[in-house]
């Protein structure tokens, strides 16, 4: 097979789409009006604004009045928590967390601990990424003010039970956010049925541009903001509106939900292809996350005796762009947190590949891995002094 | 992010492999940290007639490894101990801050080996002494401003 | 003179120049990567974020270092307070800021006071908007850890001692923050000279895209994060970084640092001339701001007995756009703050304009404005019950 | 953010001015909030004769007093009282919801000319006691959630 381009890296962000640029273009030069004036030029953005709102509100079944725009994911977690603890400081100060949020909510919430009189129970996931109901409802104190579960882990790709926790939530008063994140545009997400009260989102998760997310704040829920200013999104998020953005995030939502179904049809295919001719062609191999409760677009291996940062690079040689949750690609010591969690040793943790699959994939691509991906390996186990004690069957597996 | 040098000695590495009955082998890091380096020299006379290694690590843990083998390959052993991993790193056309830590690794994996030749063998090194072979490094961590 | 499309609010937004744009373009759908990722797809868009970052930074001769992208000056101003306000609660809880800040500054101050304990003096300012040192000086307590004081105003165009100020802050060891979000691009900043510990730039402003800001922090300034997460700009400001967005924001800044002289040039003529000109044409209007000390681009004038919103709406029929500090444009009961705090009576705030000029102003516009405003003004004067009494000599002046 | 029929009033009002000897003046609002309606009426027989009107205030403030003047204009008195602020920002075909209070604001300037009317010649109306006229309203005050 020629060399090939394959991006297999879409959960850490995915091309903007062509008719999502399209839309945003406009929005520059022509109808670049602060949507907050009440002359032409700010009346011309108003409405676009409106319907961005109304295309994101339909991807998962919200009012359009309860979206409201950010600049990304990051912000939308850290607002949702801080906002909610700030307000309810009075009521109590505990908070009841995962141990595989992403780094938006596990260092705010550390953040809270540290400096501001929080307390924070980070729960335990089981060997699949899958939080205990039991667990949780065991946590549950006076005290306790918010609960913040993701709904599909980033590296491993687990669904959440985001409705069973909804319901517990709810019959102990507490508010619950949950980061939609990767969840978002990836499978069916209806927030009035599972009844959560605050959702994060990020538009460049679901081909749109960066720099841009929303917040989901079911009617009645109160928050501190944690952008002070301006009366922009109902006094709630400060800060000249990025039309352009919110236009691209507001196309990209309704592209989302348009084409959802074959969405994850697709990917569930390639996913599962994918998997399969790993875990076939390639010894000392084990899928991380679950198999029932998993991302369509997800696929995250460890490959023993290896280390996933000159896995990647390898990888990168012959054109295909992959992630690691090793130590040595995010210039920090441990391995991922989420690895940790599930249970794996620091060695196994640290050869882990995260390939998450998106619309630009195809069955070639997955081909094209399946051919390259294991030479590498043998490669890197063939310099690997871990693996010369393997295949001397000095060492039982590690 | 990397050099072409390093580039080329990590998807081309010189002297991978082991040597069987070697005369001093070196082996640092741990896998808990992602990175583990194993020297095995081959000394005559003094002098370094072979080398080779195996690496578990990232791109410039193995890139450093093999260069630090073929700085010191044909020296004496008293030349081999004055690698410094600054001049491995030089001699990749440097190496990001993040990933010194790996030239500091392959500079103990060469010394490391040198001591384990000097005590099978029973003889004295100048300069041996000094040397400390920290397993626990504490490497690239970045401090939250 | 026939029909013109004049804008004349750039002290609201600007339009994105072509240049910036096109800049822009290839970090959608091209170069899409993630840049904390390591393959090809993440390196192609390192590099476009550090030179963006250089130009910010050479605009306002700061270090590239100094220099964090935020998704805009609210963001910014948000960041600086709580930021400092939080790390240093230790130390103290007085912070001083003025009366005219924008919004962004005042209501986090405000929500600072409200529920984090913080005591926060709101300082004078003069009938040019100017505040004074000696007040500053008189207001610092041994508690005080921040001064937050505008470079310049939005809606009177006032530049503030920033210099002496810094000066004060210095040499009494308090962090000085100033928003610095009109100031950019439209007069020099030198950050070295000038000795600020932090300031706030927003992107579209100065031509950019909407969505993008800045931060500058000194070498050595420690504050908490706003936005905590992944470890993007130095793990002090998390969230996938809005790569298209900040690229628009260096060639905005590039264009700025070139064309900053002419620019300067080119807009204090059309200013003093539509100064001239409305003063000269329309009885009963007072200039509000300096003379002395004014952007370039920046007019403000109350005229008696009318009020802003149907000034504006009639300047918008005939292509005119404008900005008012009346009540009934914002939604909120009082006119702006701003033109309270420089000794206007409510009657006469109801009626100010903002005409904020930008580089795609000409004369041409100016005439039209000179020939259109006093129609419009007596128009209106003409419906209103407080002219009324002027006309019959029953009133002096309200 | 106006519709057509406000944007008309706005820029073409009807009934702008005053009335010399009027029989009932009515001025509420205050320039402190931004808008005073001042309405004249000529009453013969009962029947509003001619009505103009005064207006400082916001572009709904003026299409709300031109339109209020409109629709009490050859009305009896009782029917003139009978205004309402939504039958007056129907007629607009609507108002922004930050905006309704013009056209509270209109309704009261017709009913306090009416008060005037009747102080002035000292007749009874029938339901004028019931009218308020709030001075203070408490106009387009948004909440933060
Ligand atoms: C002085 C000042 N500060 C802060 C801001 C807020 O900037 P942004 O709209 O980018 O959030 C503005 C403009 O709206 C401003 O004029
Ligand atoms: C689960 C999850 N939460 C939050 C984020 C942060 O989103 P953003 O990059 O838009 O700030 C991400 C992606 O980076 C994510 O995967």
């Amino acid at each position: 097979m020629e060399k090939r381009n394959v991006y297999m890296d879409y959960a850490a962000t995915t091309p903007v789409k062509r008719e999502v640029l399209e839309a945003m273009l406009p929005y520059y030069s022509d109808l670049f009006g602060n949507a907050s004036s009440i002359h032409k030029f700010g009346r011309d953005v108003k409405g676009a604004l409106d319907r961005a709102r109304d295309e994101v509100a339909k991807l998962i079944n919200a009012d359009s009045s309860e979206i409201y725009f950010t600049a990304g994911g990051s912000e939308s977690d850290n607002w949702a928590i801080k906002g909610v603890a700030f307000a309810n400081k009075d009521k109590g100060n505990h908070i009841i967390t995962t141990k595989i949020e992403h780094h938006a909510v596990l260092h705010t919430c550390e953040y809270l601990e540290k400096y501001h009189g929080f307390e924070v129970t980070y729960l335990n996931v089981d060997k699949e990424g899958r939080i205990s109901l039991e667990e949780l409802e065991n946590s549950i104190t006076d005290k306790t003010i918010l609960i913040s579960i993701m709904f599909a882990n980033n590296e491993i790709g687990t669904i959440q039970p985001i409705k069973e926790i909804a319901e517990i939530a709810k019959k102990k008063g507490i508010l619950f956010h949950t980061d939609g994140v990767q969840a978002l545009g990836n499978i069916h997400i209806d927030v009035k049925d599972l009844d959560v009260d605050l959702m994060a989102m990020s538009s460049h998760k679901i081909y749109g541009p960066k720099g841009v997310g929303a917040l989901y704040i079911k009617k009645g829920v109160k928050l501190h903001p944690l952008i002070h200013g301006g009366a922009q999104e109902k006094r709630r998020r400060a800060g000249t509106e990025n039309i352009a953005g919110i236009v691209g995030f507001g196309k990209a939502a309704e592209l989302a939900r348009v084409n959802l179904d074959e969405h994850i049809d697709k990917l569930t295919k390639l996913r599962d292809k994918l998997i399969k001719g790993v875990l076939e062609k390639i010894p000392y191999t084990r899928l991380n996350g679950s198999l029932e409760y998993r991302l369509p677009g997800n696929t995250n291996f460890c490959f023993e005796f290896i280390e996933g940062e000159s896995l990647l690079l390898s990888l990168d040689m012959v054109g295909i762009a992959g992630s690691s949750g090793s130590a040595c690609t995010s210039g920090s010591l441990d391995p991922s947190h989420v690895l940790m969690a599930i249970g794996l040793t620091h060695e196994i943790a640290h050869g882990s590949l995260r390939l998450s699959l998106g619309d630009m994939n195809t069955e070639d691509d997955v081909d094209y891995v399946l051919e390259h991906l294991p030479k590498i390996v043998e490669r890197l186990r063939s310099i690997s002094p871990l693996y010369e004690k393997v295949t001397k069957g000095g060492n039982d597996n590690v | 992010m990397y050099s072409e040098k390093v580039m080329d000695h990590f998807m081309n590495p010189r002297n991978v492999g082991e040597i069987e009955n070697a005369d001093g082998i070196g082996e640092v890091g741990n896998a808990k940290c992602g990175d583990i380096m194993k020297i095995y020299l081959k000394i005559e006379d003094n002098i370094i007639k072979d080398v080779k290694f195996k690496t578990f690590g990232c791109g410039s843990a193995i890139a450093t490894s093999s260069m630090a083998t073929e700085m010191i390959m044909g020296k004496s052993v008293e030349e081999a101990l004055k690698l410094t991993n600054k001049a491995v790193a030089e001699a990749l056309d440097g190496l990001p801050a993040v990933k010194m830590h790996c030239s500091v690794l392959a500079e103990q994996a060469v010394k490391s080996a040198i001591i384990d030749y000097a005590k099978k063998n029973n003889i004295h090194i100048d300069g041996l002494e000094d040397v400390k072979i920290d397993d626990e490094h504490d490497h690239h961590h970045v401090e939250e401003e």
